[in-house]
């Protein structure tokens, strides 16, 4: 190729009056941008290969340094806007089909951000946290419809497993082999400080984490990558991953560059063989399969572990969700199209799925008037962002909420959405080792167990200002929301009012 | 402007109650004086009453207490009513002319027993078809209202203040072992006679004093069994609620009162009692949906018993006194003083904590 | 453990650093026994090497004071400055000075240091103006004698007679050195290196007359072997050293060219210790008892012997010769020894115009280096060995190109620096 | 005693270690004033190769052979800090000789300079941890 037709993405900006030529850029950079020039003594960038993941400008003492989007354009067209052009213009050169990282960057609408909480005045006391009382803990699993009781009519407490949630907010599946060893050793530690559970994802388990168990959900996907007993037994849930938000209806594919030493042992496949995923569990192609793969994981596992089918947010999502709650299922997970992921085809990623508000609001009605919400918890996921979309999720309907890009965010991760790359600079999405050990599990765990403790503070005080002292409590009350700049359907479908009624 | 059941109606109450475990018979002018006092409480807009073992002539039949926007809606639902049920007596409840109570609709009873051929072909219990007749009167047969469906026991409400309301149906002419007693203020809404409390189902009956924030919560949940919210209003989903966990899931009023007013975990935590602590952290495990927060001070009043409970946090008074095989319970000290001015034990129970009276084992009730 | 035994009388005759690393040594463990030192020179303790210094202006004579001014006082020493001890009487336990005075002992330290060695030279007493280079004293007798124009003559290209030429470079007009061996420092450094340092003294203004000796002076004329006649002013006699050994030869102890001790400090004599450069202890690099006259052994040996006067238990088995030495900013650092290859002995070299290398080994340790201009972290190398350390357990390629604990195991390294036990 | 311990596992040989030291101990308010066009005399610098890297700085020893050697008596133990006198150091770096850590190295002058954990300058704790990226040094009581 003679001709580059895409300029660099980005512009590395260095203040030459700031820049000590300590070199930590260069040093820190998989992508080789920075060099020094001794002849000159000064620090030299190829903007080319900067993929703006901010790691020299968080690094450098001096701040001496910003990336900044490259002002070059192509001439303005509302229709052929430059980042249309440009994948024209990649595709012409490659031929392949574009892949991305992490969620969906298109402008849809973010419901969360059109739903406002209610708070307490007068006639009814808010709550002050930090007085009282303020309980988040939430179990997962399926209710019993019926109280039994013994001859002498005392209650029997028998109870199908369930999961305890110290709050309403899980690490979702990031396999081992997609991100880090030392990411999933904070994610591990992290869920077993807070006393929550982080996913395996569909890479196995590494030996070194089977003592985080009771903290663990093992996943298991169509590549059926790293299951065996002791795996299936080793977690304190088992998943079944059907579909991810991020890409809806196609499978995974790890490129044996990612799969050496422990990875490939932990998933149990030759090194540098690529571990592809199918698209469907070819085991099941219908809800009835399901149910046979369901209660086979739960003979697996004596009856002791719930099981979790995970779901992408799809067009009919409530009837999907009607079957999967009969289907033996304990917990249905729902992945939302914002949902992030270590490589998907961008097409997918950018067009395929339903946002996780709608769905979530669509399926908790479902369940509710076929009576059967209770036979099943919720976990929707697909972009929780923040403490408040928490509790929107929960007063929409969720049981918990799943979250992945904000806890590789509090990792370091500054999204810059290319994980397929495998050289993430923080330490995340990579198996390089030198990179790898850039994430401290003492800094990561530190730094999510504060992500999620900063987020039940302000979970716990927007439940003080709607006056609920339980999370129990806010579980499906709608009422608690008021849409703002929603049409009449949206209303609808999320069940809730417009703000002012 | 929305009405009652087109919205939901936030309010501050008085509520008040007594009960003799002799299962003595007393007239409902003491139950009315009592909310005299407490007369601030309310705004006008709402009062109520119920008494337990006030028919006792036809204590086998339900008596069906309703209201009725006009003739012509009496009629349809009486023709309804005669579908499914042999009604033994129909009448007009008896009610004092009073200027302080206007805009009255058509008040009427009917002591009812079901159709035994409607009950076979619907394969329901008794209890559970009545229930299902009186949620489907109330949500789906526009201007009629039933408001009180138990038996050998009756409600009696009206937009009012409660003492009038006492007055206008009646009361004194009454002889019941207990009565429960509501004094209401809503925020913003005119009122309306359905919505004012008691609430009832069957014989359970709900005074209440708070406003919920599990509301919406406890709503979805609990009308996945059936049950239809017409009228937004807290006592509605309580009552629901205690219909569904003691005739439905067959609990005790104390468990019942352990899944709404849940202790909080970390009490369960401490419980010393092994088969407590797995018995409270059962029902707080399966009915999570139905654990009620926000302020509340409420009475149940059940065939046989009352039992009152507040919230966990206790964001609203109550009090109860203690006389001989007497206990009453009132939002005041004052209403109870004004039944029993020498009552003997008077305390305020804790956040969470039922107290539970039951007519002693024997009475003929 | 402290603890205290008024009981004791320590005595100690000399009064340089391992005079006063005795005292510290003693300290440690006894705090009240009494401690008396005889101090030939007037001064305060000193380290002899600083006088170079001195000269050149890089310390004073307040700053270089080895301990603080309060030091002997804090520490319950009485110090008998400008005496000189004449005699141990080991039966009675007495020492006797030269002014008559006898004290008693318990306990003696003898750290009498060394003397400058003076060949007998034709015409020595002919030159006016004549000084060794070994004390405070000498080096106010030289900066006194010398100007700006004066003509020195170094005789010997040793450690002090360098170190001198480096301390007056400044003061005076030129600086002959002279030795009769073929190169400078020739007790530490072999040809290549000597070499090396030479020509950067000689870039600084000195000149060298080597494997050349005065065979005469007369007055201001030293006459040559060679035959060359040197001009001078002043002449600076650093030729060489020898122990101070007879007062303990006197009193029956052994010695060969130093006070013979064992890894305690003890001579032959019951309760007679000594230390420093008057002393012969084992030199482990090489296997031979030997006079390592050198500073860090001073204090090590001084402590030592302090810890076990006042009943401690203490050994220093650790010795090794090690000089590190500048000229001019110019740093040489060597330690160890060096064997033969008919003994086993190998050597790894790096030699280029500014810096030479060499690491000399034998039987899978690490036995001397010589390092000349290029010096970062060459503790490591010292520490390997004293600790004897295998080369085979580290990755002596890797250290052969620098000392780099990066070498070690990462098991040693975790010790090292990561606290780990 | 609070000390400078090094967990080679996590450091990135990013060698901001070096430059955070430079600047505490420059006494300038203002990294670039301090740094800027010029070399660094750090107190602390890092070792390794291409597999690894740890930074190395003074262990302030139990019994510092650097005291016992000093020729000027330069350096003592101060609280437990081993500390150098500028003032009396003549710069023989008889202290690089013997130090098993090769943690000393004299700084522009010539003079010796050592790790004195910063506790005395500006930073006031040791800036080497407070700006490693990965803490990969640690300052901590064991």
């Amino acid at each position: 190729m003679s001709v580059e037709y895409i300029f660099p993405e980005f512009e590395v900006i260095r203040k030459p009056e700031r820049c000590i030529a300590c070199r930590v850029c260069e040093r820190q950079c998989s992508n080789e941008v920075h060099v020094f020039d001794p002849a000159t003594g000064v620090m030299i960038s190829d903007e080319a290969k900067c993929v703006d993941c901010q790691r020299c400008v968080s690094l450098c003492p001096t701040h001496a340094l910003k990336i900044v989007k490259n002002e070059s354009t192509f001439r303005e067209n509302a229709n052929w806007q430059n980042d249309t052009i440009k994948e024209v213009y990649k595709q012409a050169n490659s031929g392949g089909v574009l892949l991305s990282s992490m969620g969906n960057p298109k402008p849809f609408p973010v419901y969360w951000d059109k739903i406002l909480i209610n708070a307490s005045q007068v006639t009814n006391p808010p709550i002050d946290p930090l007085r009282e009382p303020m309980e988040t803990s939430v179990f997962l699993g399926k209710k019993p419809e019926k109280i039994k009781f013994d001859e002498n009519g005392k209650i029997k407490c028998e109870l199908t497993p369930q999961i305890e949630l110290s709050m309403p907010v899980m690490f979702s599946a990031m396999s081992y082999g997609s991100i880090s060893y030392n990411a999933h050793a904070s994610l591990a530690r992290a869920a077993t400080e807070l006393g929550i559970l982080y996913n395996t994802g569909e890479g196995g388990l590494h030996e070194d984490f089977y003592c985080y168990g009771p903290n663990t959900i093992v996943q298991v996907a169509s590549g059926r990558f790293g299951v065996h007993e002791n795996y299936l037994n080793a977690g304190a849930a088992v998943e079944i991953k059907m579909g991810q938000g991020a890409k809806p209806g196609i499978g995974g594919h790890l490129p044996g560059t990612k799969i050496v030493g422990d990875v490939s042992r932990t998933r149990m496949i030759p090194e540098g063989s690529d571990a592809i995923s199918p698209a469907p569990h070819h085991d099941i192609y219908s809800i009835e399969d399901l149910r046979q793969l369901v209660f086979s994981l739960k003979e697996a596992t004596e009856y002791k572990k719930p099981v979790i089918v995970k779901v992408a947010a799809v067009h009919n999502i409530a009837a999907i969700a009607s079957g999967i709650a009969r289907s033996g299922a304990d917990i249905i997970a729902i992945d939302g199209f914002r949902g992030g992921t270590g490589a998907a085809p961008t097409r997918i990623r950018d067009n395929v799925g339903i946002p996780i508000e709608l769905a979530l609001a669509a399926v908790d009605q479902r369940l509710r008037e076929e009576g059967i919400r209770g036979n099943v918890s919720l976990v929707v996921g697909g972009s929780i962002r923040c403490a408040s979309d928490v509790v929107k999720a929960i007063a929409l309907g969720a049981d918990a909420c799943y979250i992945a890009t904000a806890a590789v965010l509090a990792l370091g991760c500054h999204l810059c959405r290319t994980c397929q790359t495998g050289k993430c600079n923080w330490g995340i999405a990579t198996q390089r080792p030198d990179l790898v050990k850039r994430l401290n599990p003492e800094i990561g765990t530190e730094r999510l167990v504060n992500l999620l403790t900063a987020w039940k503070h302000e979970i716990k005080e927007l439940m003080g200002g709607m006056g609920i002292n339980s999370i129990e409590a806010l579980r499906g009350n709608r009422l608690m929301l008021r849409g703002i700049g929603l049409n009449s359907k949206e209303l609808e479908i999320l069940g809730i009012s417009h703000a002012g009624e | 402007m929305k009405t009652e059941g087109q919205i939901r109606i936030p309010s501050g109450c008085a509520i008040a109650a007594v009960i003799s475990k002799e299962g003595k018979k007393m007239s409902g002018e003491a139950i009315t004086n009592s909310m005299r006092p407490m007369h601030d409480r309310s705004n006008g807009l709402g009062g109520g009453f119920a008494g337990y073992g006030i028919y006792p002539d036809y204590k086998e039949f339900y008596a069906l207490h309703m209201f009725f926007d006009d003739r012509t809606t009496r009629k349809e639902t009486e023709t309804f009513l005669k579908e499914r049920f042999e009604i033994v007596k129909s009448e007009i409840i008896p009610t004092r002319k009073m200027p302080a109570i206007t805009n009255e609709p058509l008040i009427w009873r009917y002591f009812v027993a079901p159709l035994k051929s409607v009950l076979d072909r619907m394969q329901l219990d008794e209890r559970e078809f009545v229930a299902r007749t009186v949620m489907k009167i109330n949500s789906e047969m526009k201007g009629a209202f039933v408001f009180s469906s138990g038996k050998n026991m009756g409600a009696f409400k009206a937009v009012g203040f409660p003492e009038d309301v006492g007055e206008f149906y009646r009361l004194e002419e009454y002889e019941g072992y207990s009565w429960t007693a509501h004094g209401r203020y809503p925020t913003n809404t005119p009122g309306w006679w359905g919505g004012a409390h008691p609430f009832t189902l069957l014989d359970y009956s709900i005074v209440h004093n708070g406003e919920i924030s599990s509301y919406d919560a406890n709503r979805r949940y609990i009308e996945m069994f059936g049950y239809k919210c017409t009228l937004q209003t807290d006592t509605e989903v309580i009552t629901y609620i205690m219909d569904y966990l003691i005739r439905v899931q067959g609990l005790s009023p104390r468990d019942a009162a352990n899944v709404i007013a849940a202790p909080f975990w970390e009490t369960i935590d401490k419980t010393s009692d092994p088969a407590e602590k797995e018995r409270l952290m059962y029902l707080r495990k399966v009915f999570p949906s139905l654990l009620i927060t926000g302020p509340f001070s409420i009475v149940f009043g059940y065939k046989g018993g009352l039992m009152a409970l507040n919230d966990r946090l206790k964001l609203r008074s109550m009090v109860v006194g203690e006389k001989d095989d007497m206990t009453y319970i009132a939002s005041e000290e004052a209403a109870i003083r004004v039944m029993e001015p020498n009552v003997d034990k008077i305390w305020a129970p804790a956040g969470g904590e039922p107290v539970i009276i039951n007519v002693k084992d024997g009475v003929s009730l | 453990m402290k603890r205290g035994n008024a009981m004791e009388k320590y005595v100690i005759i000399g009064n340089g650093v391992a005079a006063a690393a005795c005292i510290e040594g003693i300290r440690s463990v006894d705090s009240e026994g009494s401690i008396t030192v005889v101090s030939q020179e007037k001064h305060h303790v000193y380290c002899r090497p600083l006088i170079s210094y001195l000269l050149e202006g890089k310390t004073d004579k307040e700053r270089m004071l080895y301990r603080p001014a309060d030091f002997y006082e804090k520490n319950g020493c009485s110090v008998l400055y400008g005496k000189t001890a004449v005699k141990i009487d080991k039966d009675a336990k007495k020492v006797s000075l030269d002014d008559g005075q006898v004290i008693d002992y318990t306990k003696l330290c003898v750290a009498t240091g060394s003397s400058p060695f003076v060949p007998p030279f034709t015409g020595l007493d002919t030159v006016e103006k004549k000084c060794s280079f070994m004390t405070l004293d000498d080096a106010d007798t030289l900066a006194a004698a010398v100007n700006s124009e004066s003509k020195v003559l170094i005789v010997g290209a040793g450690l002090i007679g360098l170190k001198c030429a480096e301390g007056i470079q400044d003061r005076v007009g030129s600086i002959t050195v002279c030795d009769l061996a073929d190169r400078v420092l020739s007790s530490i450094l072999d040809a290549q290196s000597a070499g090396l340092v030479q020509s950067h003294l000689e870039s600084k203004g000195v000149s060298f007359l080597l494997s050349d000796s005065v065979e005469r002076f007369d007055v201001n004329k030293a006459y040559m072997k060679s035959g060359k006649e040197v001009d001078f002013d002043v002449l600076v006699l650093a030729i060489g050293v020898r122990a101070n050994i007879g007062l303990v030869k006197d009193a029956g102890g052994e010695t060969n060219r130093g006070i013979v001790i064992n890894d305690n400090m003890q001579t032959s004599l019951a309760d007679i210790y000594a230390v420093g450069d008057c002393a012969e202890g084992n030199d482990i690099s090489f296997g031979q008892r030997r006079v390592l006259a050198l500073l860090p052994n001073a204090y090590f040996q001084g402590q030592c012997a302090g810890v076990n006067m006042a009943g401690g238990e203490k050994v220093f088995d650790k010795a090794i010769p090690m000089n590190s030495i500048g000229f001019f900013g110019f740093h040489m650092m060597t330690a160890g020894s060096s064997f033969k290859p008919e003994d086993g002995g190998q050597v790894y070299e790096e030699i280029d115009e500014k810096h030479i290398k060499k690491l000399f080994y034998r039987n899978d340790t690490l036995t001397g280096f010589m390092l000349v201009g290029e010096t970062c972290r060459a503790g490591i190398y010292t520490a390997m060995i004293r600790e004897k350390t295998p080369l085979s357990s580290v990755n002596f390629d890797m250290l052969k190109e620098t000392p780099t604990s990066a070498a070690f195991s990462q098991e040693t390294r975790r010790k090292m620096f990561g606290g780990v036990v | 005693m609070k000390r400078v311990y090094v967990k080679e596992e996590w450091c990135l040989g990013c060698h901001l270690c070096e430059y955070n030291c430079a600047f505490a101990n420059s006494g300038q308010k203002d990294m670039i004033t301090a740094l800027k066009g010029k070399p660094i005399y750090p107190r602390i610098h890092v070792e390794g190769d291409e597999k690894i890297t740890y930074a190395v700085s003074c262990r302030h020893c139990t019994d510092p052979m650097c005291i016992k050697s000093c020729i000027a008596g330069a350096i003592s133990k101060v609280d437990g800090v081993v500390k150098v006198d500028q003032n009396k150091c003549v710069g023989c770096l008889t202290c690089v000789l013997v130090c098993p850590y090769g943690a000393l190295a004299p700084s522009e002058s010539g003079i010796m300079q050592k790790c004195e954990l910063c506790l005395e300058n500006t930073c006031g704790s040791p800036a080497c941890v407070k700006g490693c990226p990965n803490r990969a040094i640690v300052y901590e009581e064991r």
